[in-house]
């Protein structure tokens, strides 16, 4: 069973290779490695949702001298949505990419930047991860510079470089670990690692270069340009998943290695910075003139959300009240991803068939692209986090968990958050249905706009209906 | 008590702060990649520093091995910006 | 008495690449400053190398030492005569 | 050698890499800056000499110092002044001098800190002296993994994973690079001495990457120092004015840069089909699959980093390539590249002018 955690990374790799190799093919090869590899996604999620964690020790040596892959209920969520939205826009690349030489590029870097996060979710191992992040970062950086325009160019320029200071950053923290412990295996470390300046500094040079890489204000400025200029199914994927991957490891590295030595100063000092991203990021996204930055800012006050939830935390005991509270900020992540992803792809559709995403000229929108404009819809709904959607439970945990820790100011930021958020979306579709008779028929184009109202659609009713597995999962190996 | 551990182990962190100033403060492309690679070239000299035993002691391999990865990892990161920047010229160029 | 004779050879190496040095620095234009870096450290090296292949007594390593020296000299001059030539059309074309 | 005397070794070889360093950074001069820290790299594999680590200082010097830096170089050839300013600066600078000195001010307290911290943090970590370090554990296990040479070890099949992974990015670096546009136009034809100098030093190039790759078993060497020195004789190729370096066109090429991650994943999943671990070589094969996979990276890696050298996927040999005057209908295509994105990258002959300007650009 435990051989999933091997093939998840190797098989996207194995497709990017054949995509490279056979790039006549590339698209069918690309669609068939996206299925199979979200089944064996699926099939771990199975295996962990009956068994507990999976570990793997590649080569057969024991972890520390040998690197380790663990998939816990954490890791395996966001496997899994890693898979549900590639594959998605997979399909919807296949058909976003019209010349056969644009798509001889996207698809091996697309299975490559796929490989990337998958092994970095699996990933038990301080350098490993390093490696992964770097794989990531620059996977992302080429492809957010397919758009080959001078805006997108300068854009991925700016990304690479910081990403690349916030790996740097990491690598320096992880050699401090090594330096001091003699090992780089998380489990492992979990146990030696003892508060000092060793562990202080280690855990705050690589946060601060995982903040740098997820964003968060006032780190985020190098997000929206890169996000907004690269193609759409790029653009889905980075703000979907690769900043998620950089909070994932600050999570790991914060709840699960260093949870002795953090203090409630540093967690409340990532919630200020979360809450001035919430503010921030909506407030630019009801500000901005295009679709695709609205989109990118909003990215950046989503994330703040999730950085909420240290602070409150970390001021609970162990216990059922923190499980749940957990549940809340992995189901909060999970709706994002899905929701934006589709928001993104959607977006896409509007471009390529109005040639433009400036929100001020969407009228008749929704007459022209009635399914697309649905998605959008229902994005925004996840997006403000109104029920049934994930992100409405998420905030319901983080809301009850404010007020249990008696921190209710920031209660008023989500408050403030989701109203600005309800007013972005609600802008965009008050253009969107602006009843502007429209000469143009009704446009269907199934290949393009099924993804965009599946991603969607999973963030409104598949995760906030059947949000209880969520839980589970995460309880089961706690 | 080693003294070459410590030298080279401080001079790595002192390394690390000289490309981390610059990679932030420069308002070159260039220097702030050079800044970023010195830093890179900092870590890595922590890193051997640590592994560093003394004379006549073998030293340890895994950190050798690491930087190894790091160093490779560095060029292949530099030789993408610079591919970037290059482009970024020709489109400035044709604006 | 070898320990003597390599010591000898590699000090008065040093006193060559000591020489080429304040020439790289002294001199006043770049192809006086060429000559002084070539010429000097080239032979320099030469009695360096010299030196240390007595100094382990190991044919093996001797050879691999005159291998690296042939290859210094050959890159140094090459190398030297094409800053030369790129200097001296600069100066032809301006 | 008394210990004094190494003492006094040390200190000098620490101040030179400071100052090497802060020059490289202190400095506004684009080639001066590439220069120096080309220097430093030097400077930094003797350290590693000196520390123990003949691999790294092998690898940092062919690689950190000596391809980064022909990478660099040829940067800064390509852009006289203005390309390497791209507006990259995250903060906006505004002209208002006291923000920025305070920004400044703010920004070296903030590396000093980290210097600081960095410090403290090794000081205790140099106390603390982890007792079963990983390299007790390599010792044990050195007998079954089929080499002899530590560091080839770790790098290849104890944590081997992290070595296709590297691959991995190395591959991606090259397709990014080859999405942004077609390579550099090339470099004029070496006049006698240089050709003279070309023509014995690539064989011996090769030869010394095919020693390297061989001896990296049991002795400093390996796939990347191997790699790097093939990627150099690749490197003076190209400065000779070979236009494509004898690298394969199409898709052969592409079979040469995949090759290190294919074979790696090839050997892996093929031991994980017959029930062993993944990447978990039986001791009795652990050599030569590591000779397989190693010759494989060596020449992925070779290849990348000439590729990342030329700037991009080699352009055929055209007729006239190096010298006299560009045909002079190119002139009115004056665009070193097509504005159409992604279609217009393989564009050939947008690129004479370029290489007309840069004619007499070959030191």
């Amino acid at each position: 069973m435990s051989d999933t955690l091997i093939w998840l990374f190797a098989l996207p790799l194995t497709g990017a290779v054949a995509t490279l190799l056979l790039p006549r093919q590339a698209t069918a090869l690309a669609n068939v490695t996206a299925v199979a590899t979200t089944a064996v996604a699926a099939t771990l999620l199975h295996a962990v949702s009956r068994q507990g964690t999976l570990s793997y020790e590649i080569g057969g040596w024991s972890a520390g001298l040998g690197i380790a892959l663990r998939a816990d209920g954490l890791s395996t969520l966001l496997l899994m949505m890693t898979a549900l939205v590639v594959l998605a826009s997979s399909v919807y690349a296949s058909a976003y990419f019209s010349k056969a030489a644009e798509r001889a590029r996207f698809w091996p870097l697309w299975l490559l930047l796929w490989t990337a996060l998958n092994a970095l979710l699996l990933s038990g191992d301080l350098f490993n991860l390093y490696v992964t992040l770097e794989l990531l970062g620059l996977s992302a950086v080429a492809l957010a510079s397919l758009g080959g325009k001078l805006a997108a160019v300068q854009a991925a320029l700016r990304y690479l470089l910081v990403g690349l200071l916030g790996s740097m950053m990491f690598l320096a923290g992880v050699s401090l670990v090594y330096a001091g412990y003699g090992t780089l295996d998380l489990s492992t470390l979990a146990h030696t690692v003892e508060a000092g300046p060793l562990a202080w500094t280690a855990l705050a040079l690589m946060t601060a270069g995982l903040l740098l890489k997820t964003a968060l204000f006032p780190l985020h400025f190098w997000l929206p340009p890169a996000h907004a200029s690269a193609p759409a199914p790029v653009s889905a994927v980075l703000s979907a998943l690769v900043v998620k991957a950089a909070f994932y490891l600050v999570l790991r590295l914060w709840l699960d290695v260093f949870a002795d030595l953090l203090t409630p100063a540093a967690a409340r000092l990532l919630g200020v910075m979360g809450a001035a991203a919430i503010l921030w990021g909506s407030w630019r996204a009801l500000r901005t003139e295009r679709l695709k930055l609205l989109a990118a800012y909003s990215t950046v006050a989503q994330l703040g959300y999730l950085f909420l939830f240290f602070p409150i935390l970390l001021a609970m005991p162990p216990g059922p009240a923190r499980d749940a509270a957990l549940g809340g900020l992995v189901i909060l992540a999970l709706t994002h991803g899905f929701a934006k992803a589709g928001l993104f792809l959607a977006i896409g559709i509007i471009q390529q068939r109005c040639g433009h995403d400036r929100i001020c000229e969407l009228d008749g929108t929704a007459q022209r692209l009635p399914a697309t404009t649905f998605a959008i819809a229902l994005g925004g709904v996840a997006l403000i986090g109104l029920p049934p959607s994930g992100a409405f439970l998420g905030k319901w945990q983080l809301i009850g968990g404010a007020f249990a820790t008696g921190q209710w100011l920031w209660v008023l930021v989500i408050i403030a958050g989701s109203l600005l958020a309800a007013a972005y979306i609600f802008r965009v579709l008050g253009h969107a249905f602006g009843n502007r008779a429209y000469p143009q028929s009704t446009v269907t184009v199934a290949r393009e706009e099924w993804p965009a109202l599946v991603l969607t659609g999973t963030a409104v009713i598949g995760l906030g209906l059947a949000g209880a597995p969520v839980w589970q999962l995460l309880g089961s190996n706690a | 008590m080693l003294t070459a551990h410590w030298l080279y182990g401080i001079t790595g962190c002192l390394v690390v702060a000289l490309g981390l100033r610059t990679a932030l403060l420069h308002a070159l492309l260039l220097h702030r990649l050079i800044g970023i690679n010195v830093m890179g070239a900092g870590v890595f000299l922590m890193l051997i520093a640590v592994a560093y035993r003394g004379p006549g002691v073998a030293p340890d391999p895994v950190p050798h091995a690491l930087v190894l990865t790091g160093i490779v990892v560095a060029v292949s990161a530099t030789a993408l910006a610079l591919a970037l920047a290059r482009r970024l010229t020709a489109e400035q160029d044709d604006e | 008495m070898i320990e003597v004779m390599s010591s000898l050879l590699i000090v008065s190496g040093l006193g060559f690449y000591l020489a080429g040095s304040i020439g790289l620095l002294r001199l006043p234009d770049l192809y006086s400053r060429l000559h002084a870096l070539t010429k000097a450290d080239n032979l320099g090296l030469g009695l360096l190398t010299a030196g240390l292949g007595l100094y382990t007594q190991d044919l093996l390593i001797a050879l691999k030492l005159v291998l690296i020296w042939l290859a210094v000299l050959a890159a140094s001059a090459a190398s030297a005569h094409l800053i030369a030539q790129h200097a001296r059309r600069r100066e032809t074309q301006s | 050698m008394t210990t004094s005397a190494m003492l006094i070794l040390d200190i000098l070889m620490v101040l030179s890499l400071l100052s090497l360093a802060a020059a490289a950074l202190a400095t506004s001069d684009a080639r001066r800056s590439v220069i120096l820290f080309m220097a430093f790299g030097l400077v930094l594999a003797l350290a590693w000499a000196r520390l123990q680590a003949p691999d790294v200082a092998l690898a940092e010097a062919a690689i950190g110092a000596g391809l980064s830096g022909a990478l660099l170089l040829a940067a800064v050839g390509d852009q006289p002044r203005r390309a390497l300013t791209g507006d990259t600066k995250p903060v906006h600078h505004h002209d208002h001098s006291n923000l920025k000195l305070m920004l400044e001010w703010t920004v070296t307290l903030l590396c000093i800190a980290v210097a600081g911290a960095l410090a403290w943090a090794l000081a205790q970590a140099f106390e603390r002296a982890p007792q079963a370090t990983l390299a007790q554990a390599v010792s044990e296990n050195l007998a079954t993994s089929g080499v002899s040479n530590p560091v080839t070890a770790v790098l290849l099949n104890f944590r081997a994973y992290d070595t296709l992974l590297e691959l991995a990015v190395l591959l991606t670096a090259v397709l990014g690079i080859f999405a942004l546009g077609p390579a550099r136009p090339g470099y004029r034809t070496a006049g006698p001495v240089f050709g003279g100098l070309v023509r014995w030093l690539v064989p011996v190039l090769i030869l010394a990457a095919a020693y390297l790759l061989w001896v990296g078993a049991h002795a400093p060497g390996g796939a990347f120092q191997a790699g790097a020195t093939l990627a150099a004789a690749g490197v003076v190729l190209r400065l000779a004015g070979q236009r494509t370096v004898g690298l394969p066109q199409g898709p052969t090429l592409h079979l040469v840069i995949a090759a290190g991650v294919g074979t790696f994943l090839l050997v892996g999943l093929s031991l994980l089909v017959l029930g062993r671990p993944f990447l978990g070589y039986p001791p009795a094969w652990a050599g030569g699959l590591i000779l397989l996979i190693e010759t494989a990276a060596m020449l992925a890696i070779a290849a990348t980093l000439v590729l990342a050298f030329l700037g991009g996927r080699p352009q055929p040999p055209r007729v006239n390539v190096t010298g006299g005057k560009p045909p002079a209908a190119s002139i009115s295509t004056l665009r070193p590249r097509s504005r159409e994105g992604l279609s217009g990258a393989d564009v050939p002959g947008a690129e004479s002018h370029k290489h007309f300007s840069e004619e007499n650009r070959q030191c």
